[in-house]
């Protein structure tokens, strides 16, 4: 069956762009739909650039060779602003940079300072960092609270420093609660440093599966998967196991991303990163690009913790009294986080 | 005259045997890792007590925790094995070579005495280690027997990688839209068929070396799928990548028997199906016509040839099963164990299961156990590092790999593919 | 049945194998089929067992034209074929074999092996073959392989039966057998066709005679034809049957072997307390049917075989324990029976071919390179010392004639320096010219006071070239006689009996 | 031409009728199998084969192409529309490709025109070296898999020397080169040994040391002792001094750098190890017939380790290529960028020889820059590259089934 031919010349308006301006963003090899900080800044790219009107352009990575000849395409199609995502794209993005001084370059969940001098190493980049041990410290206090074997677990994709974070602020969260609380909640699957439990890479796979269920087996009832899809791999544990385990979430609030989740999450460690792309595209559209460094916090909202949604009855009553305590001593610096942005 | 008598044992020709080279290999390699372990008792002795779970919370009949002092298990063990190496030495005195159940009483032996030290202080879920490593090795099992089949009959598959793929893809696809696991199975299991197809076009109509084929179609099943997955299946994903999800079903009685029920028979159909496929690809190949013209196809073309078999069409015919059950085994991925297609998901689990295929000496019961052994592995990693093992985690997850290496070295060693394997038929 | 082809002609590319033969056979008649190698015998029966599809002629079964699509079409018609190059799967039993392709079955597809184990036993017995159905059949010696065959084909109850060179491996006791046994098959009304090119059998066996050369029919002689007459039509001029050579005048004794023992890595003994010595200028025949360690022999001098016991000395030098490269740098030339397997490299020209033992040094490498001009110039001028046929030294090995082929392999060994000669059936598959020329080279090297092994299952060839012969059974030396011993007593020898008075 | 045309020649020179019918005939002859060479021949299959994969890529494109897809759905009312979106849609993607390979003709200025070619020269360099390293291994009848391990440990080899060491431009970077290529070296042959003495089949043992070495160098660089740069915490190492890093070939307005020398000289040495040397002698024995080379005396076990010493060798520089080259700013564990696999297809594509592995890697680079451009100009994802590349593979191994397909007469099978 054939449609009828629209009309000639009328094209959804929508498309045509209403500004010269041009934000474009480069993937690392993980892609945009990795569940994490790729898709996080796509989507807050997409935001900005349809509120701006502006068109767009986005190129994915698959290795580590296409970065530079990716930042090189973008910006002979003539980008304005270029968001790159990751550490490994950092020395592309600050030789990219230096190369061509009237592109902005984002670069997220690096600091771009490849010299290790404290300073970023070209002035046009505007690194977005986010200390996500601040909130994976609440999430930490909040599962070690709400655990009624006293097992807590994570586990990760591999061993990079923007996944170990997490584990670690994680950690000291539970830990803090044990020495507040004179309790002895445990934590399997981490270690510090780089001893723990990883699944070798950031594929949702059936070693995500196995993993989270070696966790389970040691009795964790709250469960925390760090890196992009590899939280799927948990999901089917905490299904197969028949049992009551929580799940908490990482980048996003899982509970809205993924609704398949909602019955599990008791919350998710938040990194806003969406929102800070938006606001920097938002910014740099309207001619106002501030290349200082954004670190996000618990005290800018940078990170945080999401709703507890389904499990609001589960925790107990005070629990969000004392998390709000703690937030605020984590902020005034009374409860210190250690991770390596300091 | 007189005959020519010999009054030693024989062999069908009438040459005499003696005894078999390579005897001392089995007691050398025990008695090595008998003296590496005591040497980490020393160095490294393990405190407290180690408890094996060997039952999960959950399960009809509670078996007693087993609790053992960490480091008296481990020399109780070094002892036994001490003794197994005494054992294999007497038999390589006699000039014979150590028998498999010596060898496998072994290996349980000294993994067991391995555990109670790595895992000291802790409480070690053996079922939970078990059964892991099985769902590891699932889509490899199912992999491996594509492989096997498709070798038996003289069709080297490198493509198994690529039958998954492909597999988990079709399976997502048609899940998703129907709605019906059993759907998603079938066009997983085509899925497989479809690229064992092209195998067969390339390899055995056009005489394509066999290797290239194999290769290429893993590039070309990574770039298609790939790219579907960005271009329709990514922007879709409701409607399009997220098929049913496939559940453990306990099998009445059987799912109770304490320790191998929650291991072998809890698990979804496609583990049932597993055993249901090892069982009769191992019975077709040995027992039934069809199995003895697809192994002398690829033993001897020309000579099932001359006997009035049709050398491509058994083979064609083999390989389309072949890549039937590799497909299946691609269903795991998007039925079981994740819940959507992701670009190149697999991993890389088709070329692990090429080595099991190999290291299997293409028989589907030792590919089967290859592929297990390294399932295994995976998952002692998994437990170990959850457990909080004492070493970089980089190395705890480079394990199956090199167990993996050494297997295949130390105990392995030659072996001996189909004997027209990867060499095409043609005819006058 | 009455078989008969009509006009048929096969070609390959441009060479014609089979340029319209015409043949008919007659039920209960053996009908022999000469020619020398290549002469396109195989084709011909191949284009019957529709494994080859004929460009011209027909095939009739009493009158009737039919065509085989494939080998299944011909069995069906009840024509059966013992294939020149066995056609069995060595990992399979005897039974299994036996049964491939007429598999009987249970229920879902079970094979019944059981009645596979019945037939073989039946047939055998009524041959008095003695087969068991359940050895492997890669653990049998050829001869019992060649029973094997035979009981495949006779289990099909073919009523054609073609025999593709089915002596070629047998002692002339067990040819005798088989000859019995065609009589057998011939009586109870069997059209055969038995393809050689031993004269001997041809004579006593066929009841007509077909000669083709170059896959053309070149005469029908009756049975009693004389040898001569036979080989002059075979090859198309006269040829002389006897090697002239003068007596040998041995030297001193220059390979001594005592006490070698050969074992396989499954412990099976293959060479058992062999002891001998070969004299400088002298020919060491070592008869024995295929299978009985003379490959081991040869390959354990080589230094190509793992576990070797006893000792081997040439000239004062030890060389077991010997790595394949020293040996063959101690002065000791090979001729491999395996011509394609492990004597050349099929995808070499025959120039590269010529260097295969020598790519470590003088005179074809040099500072690691290959000498290209030096090779090229060696290896033109073996081409037209040997009377090589081929389009120039740059023709890979694979595409030359068996002869041929040959002929790249003894010029090779024969150009270097040597202490000792081994050649394992140095002719066979060889067309009658190239026997001659290989032997007056064997010869040659022989009067230039060079040690010869000479290995092979051509009792002809043994007794025409030794001055003393070996034989070997099941490993074991039965003895070493001298060159004038009767061919009956060299052909009980090779079935084990130990003649009296003989040295072993 | 025919007889009447001809200007009658004198009787003596005239041959007879006959003798002219079958020279005239001849000579059609041999102009028929002059076309039937050019139409048929090796060269016009490898050309049908890329039209044929780049078909097969069109209709990929075309089925995902959403205007296309709009278009379709009233292809009956207004074909025009449909068929012109399919034509911008193909076009618009070839010409982006060629555009991002070959040349720009909306450059900017000279250099941004033939900017593409140097990106295609700098990606197929690479690929020609590890495609090398396989090519050899597969000559000598080794299938070699391992080519990601190889270019792991190779770089970091090569990394470690040139971070650690510190020596003039001369000296430095020649030995960073070796360093690395050693390394790779040590672990291809790592494989062979374990062939030779124990009989491990090589494919099970490279695919297992590719995982091994991954996570060795992913250990070395999360060891602040080892290869990871002070002070940070990312497992990457320390970006490449100048002094030893691959001079650019062009200036700095170009990403070109000596890789692509470096890959013709391994051409060029590999060319003459295989074809000229009595290793590569020795190496295509044993990869044609072991047996026989067993039987002349060459060391099969020792040959197997040296071929797998020198496939890792040249695998590895492709190693050293990327981090000395490529991405100077640090070793990492991605640095393999899927070339040790890649390699695979461009040694089976140029056959095993050398100069064919040339071609094809050239070929794959372009395709590798064309598909960027692809990706970034038209929103193509570059995974429809691994498609047509592998396509082309398989069609040009099979002209058979090509000529099938363009109905083009096959020759008497010879
Ligand atoms: N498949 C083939 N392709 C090309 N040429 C072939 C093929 N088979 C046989 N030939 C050639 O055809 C000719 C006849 O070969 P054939 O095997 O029929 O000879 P034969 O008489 O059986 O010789 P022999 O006594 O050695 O068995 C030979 O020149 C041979 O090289
Ligand atoms: N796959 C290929 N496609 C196109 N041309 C090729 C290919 N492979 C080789 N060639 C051509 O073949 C010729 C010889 O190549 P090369 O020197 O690499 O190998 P070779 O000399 O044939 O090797 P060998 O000595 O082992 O036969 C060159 O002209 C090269 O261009
Ligand atoms: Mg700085
Ligand atoms: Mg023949």
């Amino acid at each position: 069956a054939c449609g009828s031919a629209p009309d000639k010349g009328s094209s959804s308006g929508s498309d045509e762009p209403t500004t010269d301006y041009l934000p474009c963003m480069v993937s690392d090899a993980g892609g945009f739909d990795d569940h994490s900080f790729n898709q996080l800044g796509y989507e807050g790219l997409e935001q900005a650039k349809d509120e701006l009107g502006a068109d767009w352009k986005t190129v994915e990575s698959n290795s580590e060779n296409d970065y530079k000849p990716n930042i090189d395409s973008l910006v002979a199609a003539g980008c304005n602003t270029i968001v790159t995502v990751g550490f490994a794209l950092s020395a592309a993005t600050v030789e990219a940079a230096k190369a061509n001084p009237d592109i902005d370059f984002v670069l997220i969940d690096d600091a771009a300072d490849n010299d290790f001098n404290g300073k970023v190493d070209a002035p046009n980049i505007k690194p977005l960092l986010y200390n996500t041990a601040q909130a994976a410290f609440l999430a930490g206090y909040a599962a070690a609270d709400y655990s009624k074997t006293g097992v807590v677990g994570t586990y990760g994709g591999q061993p990079y420093p923007t996944v170990t974070i997490f584990m670690d602020g994680y950690k000291q969260g539970v830990d803090y609660y044990d020495q507040e609380n004179d309790a002895n909640v445990k934590v399997v699957g981490f270690e510090g440093g780089d001893k723990g439990a990883f699944t070798g890479g950031f594929e949702a796979n059936e070693k995500a599966t196995t993993t989270a269920k070696s966790i389970l087996d040691q009795d964790a009832d709250v469960i925390m998967p760090v890196g992009g899809p590899i939280y799927q791999g948990a999901l089917t544990a905490i299904k197969d196991s028949g049992k009551d385990i929580a799940l908490i979430g990482v980048d996003a609030d899982f509970y809205e991303t993924d609704p398949d989740t909602q019955p599990y999450v008791l919350t998710s460690v938040l990194k806003n990163m969406k929102q800070s792309v938006y606001e920097t595209i938002l910014a740099a559209g309207k001619g106002d690009f501030d290349p200082t460094a954004y670190v996000g916090t618990l005290e800018n909202d940078g990170v945080g913790i999401a709703p507890f949604h389904n499990f609001e009855d589960k925790v107990s009553p005070d629990l969000q009294g004392k998390l709000d305590d703690v937030k605020q001593g984590i902020i005034d610096g009374s409860i210190p986080v250690k991770s390596y942005l300091d | 005259m007189s005959t020519v008598e010999a009054d030693v044992e024989t062999d069908e020709a009438g040459r005499p045997i003696v005894a078999a080279h390579g005897v001392l290999k089995a007691p050398t390699i025990f008695a090595l890792f008998a003296a590496l372990i005591a040497l980490v008792l020393v160095f490294k002795s393990a405190a407290g007590d180690t408890t094996f779970r060997l039952a999960s919370r959950t399960d009809f009949v509670q078996l007693p925790e087993v609790t053992v002092p960490a480091n008296g298990t481990g020399w109780v063990v070094v002892v036994l094995l001490l003794v197994a190496t005494a054992a294999s030495a007497s038999y390589a005195a006699r000039r014979l070579r150590t028998p498999v159940w010596l060898v496998s009483a072994y290996v349980v032996l000294a993994l067991t005495g391995f555990l109670a030290w790595a895992a000291a202080g802790e409480s070690l879920p053996v079922v939970g280690l078990l059964a892991g490593a099985l769902a590891l090795a699932v889509p490899l099992v199912f992999g491996a027997l594509g492989g096997v089949l498709g070798e038996r009959s003289g069709v080297v598959n490198i493509a198994i990688d690529g039958q998954l793929l492909f597999g988990a893809f079709g399976a997502a696809l048609v899940g998703s839209m129907t709605g019906s696991p059993v759907l998603a199975l079938a066009a997983a299991m085509l899925a497989g068929a479809l690229v064992a197809l092209i195998l067969g076009v390339f390899a055995i109509s056009y005489f394509v070396d066999q290797v290239i084929v194999g290769v290429v179609l893993n590039v070309l099943v990574v770039g298609f799928t790939s790219f579907m997955y960005t271009q329709v299946l990514a922007p879709n994903a409701d409607s399009l990548n997220s098929p049913p999800h496939l559940s453990a079903v306990a099998i009445p009685v059987l799912g109770d028997i304490p320790l191998v029920g929650p291991i072998l028979f809890r698990q979804t159909v496609l583990v049932y199906l597993l055993y249901v496929a090892v069982a009769a690809v191992t019975w077709a190949l040995y027992r039934t016509k069809w199995g003895l013209r697809v192994r002398a196809v690829g033993e001897h073309p020309k000579a099932a040839d001359t006997v009035g078999i049709k050398v491509n069409r058994t083979r064609y015919r083999t390989i389309l099963l072949a890549g039937l059950i590799a497909g299946a085994g691609g269903a795991t991925y998007t039925l079981v164990s994740v819940g959507q297609f992701n670009r190149e998901m697999t991993g890389g689990g088709g070329y692990i299961a090429l080595a099991a295929v190999i290291f299997g000496k293409w028989d589907p019961i030792k590919a089967t156990l290859a592929a297990l052994l390294f399932g295994f592995a995976t998952n002692l990693q998994n437990v170990l590092s959850v457990l909080g093992a004492p070493v970089p985690s980089e190395f705890m997850l480079m394990l199956p790999y090199a167990v993996t290496v050494f297997a295949v070295a130390g105990l392995v060693g030659n072996s001996r593919p189909p004997a027209a394997d990867g060499i095409p038929y043609r005819t006058g | 049945m009455k078989l008969a082809l009509r006009d048929v002609t096969k070609r390959f590319g441009t060479l014609v194998a089979n340029d319209r033969i015409s043949l008919t056979v007659e039920s209960g008649e053996i009908h022999g089929l000469l020619g020398e190698n290549g002469a396109g015998k195989s084709t011909l029966m191949n284009v019957l067992y529709g494994l080859y599809q004929a460009d011209e002629g027909e095939i009739l079964l009493d009158d009737k034209p039919v065509h085989f699509r494939d080998p299944g079409d011909a069995i069906a018609a009840g024509i059966g074929m013992v294939h020149q190059h066995f056609m069995l799967v060595p990992v399979f039993t005897v039974a299994e074999n036996v049964m491939l392709g007429h598999e009987a079955t249970g229920r879902f597809g079970i094979l019944d092996i059981d009645a596979a184990r019945k037939r073989v036993r039946e047939i055998s017995d009524r041959f008095g073959f003695h087969l068991d159905p359940d050895a492997l059949v890669e653990n049998l010696p050829v001869g019992i392989q060649q029973r094997v065959e035979i009981v495949k084909a006779l289990s099909r109850d073919a009523r054609v039966l073609v025999l593709d060179e089915p002596t070629a491996v047998l002692t002339p006791q067990e040819t005798d057998d088989l000859m019995q046994i065609m009589r057998q098959l011939k009586e109870s009304g069997t059209a055969i066709i038995f393809i050689t090119h031993k004269l001997r059998e041809i004579r006593e066996a066929a009841d007509r005679i077909t000669v083709i050369r170059r896959g053309a029919v070149v005469g029908e002689p009756p049975p009693s034809a004389s040898n001569a007459e036979l080989a002059a039509m075979m090859v198309g001029r006269p040829v002389e049957l006897t090697v002239h050579k003068d007596p040998a005048q041995p030297g001193p004794a220059a390979l001594t072997v005592r006490d070698l023992r050969v074992t396989d890595d499954d412990g099976h003994v293959h060479v058992d307390g062999v002891s001998f010595e070969i004299r400088r200028g002298e020919v060491l025949g070592v008869a024995g049917v295929q299978g009985n360690g003379q490959t081991e022999l040869t390959e354990a001098l080589l230094g190509l075989q793992a576990h070797v016991e006893g000792s081997m000395v040439l000239d004062d030098v030890e060389l077991r324990g010997r790595s394949v490269r020293r040996v063959l740098d101690a002065g000791v030339g090979f001729i491999p029976e395996d011509r394609q397997g492990e004597g050349l490299v099929g995808e070499f020209s025959i120039a590269e071919n010529m260097m295969l033992n020598r790519s470590h040094g003088k005179p074809f490498v040099s500072l690691g390179t290959v000498q290209q001009r030096a090779l090229n110039a060696f290896a033109q001028e073996r081409l037209d010392q040997y009377d090589i046929r081929a389009s120039g030294i740059d023709q890979h090995a694979a595409q030359l004639s068996g002869g041929n082929q040959q002929k790249v392999i003894v010029a090779r060994e024969l150009s270097r320096d040597l202490r000792l000669l081994v050649a394992a059936q140095p002719t066979r598959g060889v067309d009658v010219g190239s026997i001659e020329f290989i032997h007056k080279q064997i010869v040659a090297t022989r009067d230039s006071g060079v040690p010869v092994l000479l290995v092979s299952t051509e009792l002809d060839e043994i007794v025409a070239l030794s001055d003393r012969i070996m034989v070997l059974y099941r490993g074991r030396v039965v003895g070493i006689v001298p060159a004038g011993t009767p061919r009956e007593t060299l052909g009980l020898m090779m079935a084990g009996e130990q003649p009296e008075g003989s040295a072993a | 031409m025919s007889e009447d045309t001809k200007p009658p020649a004198p009787e003596a020179e005239r041959p007879p009728e006959e003798e002219q019918q079958k020279i005239v005939v001849a000579r059609l002859a041999t102009t028929r199998e002059l076309l039937r060479e050019i139409t048929t021949g090796p060269v016009m299959t490898a050309f049908l084969s890329l039209v044929l994969a780049m078909v097969v890529g069109s209709v990929m494109i075309l089925f995902t192409d959403e205007h296309v897809r709009s278009t379709a759905g009233y292809i009956g009312a207004r074909p025009s529309d449909f068929f012109d979106a399919v034509w911008t849609s193909i076009s618009g993607a070839y010409e982006a490709m060629f555009r991002g390979a070959i040349y720009n003709s909306e450059g900017l200025d000279f250099q941004a025109r033939i900017r593409p070619i140097t990106e295609t020269l700098n990606f197929a360099a690479p690929l020609i070296m590890a495609g090398l390293g396989v090519g050899l291994a597969f000559r000598a009848g080794l299938f070699n898999i391992g080519g990601r391990g190889q270019m792991l440990l190779a770089g970091a080899g090569a990394g470690w020397v040139a971070i650690n060491v510190d020596a003039p431009t001369a000296i430095h970077l020649p030995l960073a080169i070796i360093a690395g290529m050693v390394v790779g070296g040590l672990w291809g042959g790592l494989a062979g040994l374990l062939k030779a003495r124990t009989g491990a089949h090589e494919v099970i043992v490279t695919i297992m040391l590719n995982y091994v070495g991954y996570y060795l160098v992913f250990f070395a660089l999360s060891e602040q002792n080892i290869l990871q740069q002070k002070g940070s915490i990312n497992p990457k190492s320390a970006p490449m001094p100048d002094s030893a890093v691959l001079p650019k070939l062009l200036g700095v307005r170009f990403n070109l750098h000596a890789g692509i020398i470096l890959a013709l000289v391994a051409v060029a040495v590999t060319w003459w190890l295989l074809n000229r040397s009595a290793w590569g002698y020795r190496f295509r024995a044993v990869g044609a017939n072991p047996s026989a080379a067993r039987a002349a005396g060459i060391d099969v076990g020792r040959t197997y380790t040296t071929v797998m010493l020198i496939a890792g060798g040249l695998v590895g520089l492709a190693g050293v290529n990327q981090v000395l080259g490529t991405v100077t700013s640090g070793v990492s564990v991605d640095l393999d960028a899927g070339i040790g696999f890649d390699a695979i297809t461009v040694a089976l594509l140029g056959r095993s020889r050398p100069l064919g592995i040339l071609a094809a890697g050239l070929l794959f680079g372009a395709f590798k820059a064309g598909g960027f451009a692809m990706q970034a100009s038209e929103n193509i994802p570059v995974d429809i590259v691994l498609v047509i590349q592998s396509l082309i593979v398989l069609f040009i191994a099979a002209p058979p089934l090509v000529k099938a397909i363009f109905r083009i007469p096959v020759k008497e099978a010879a």
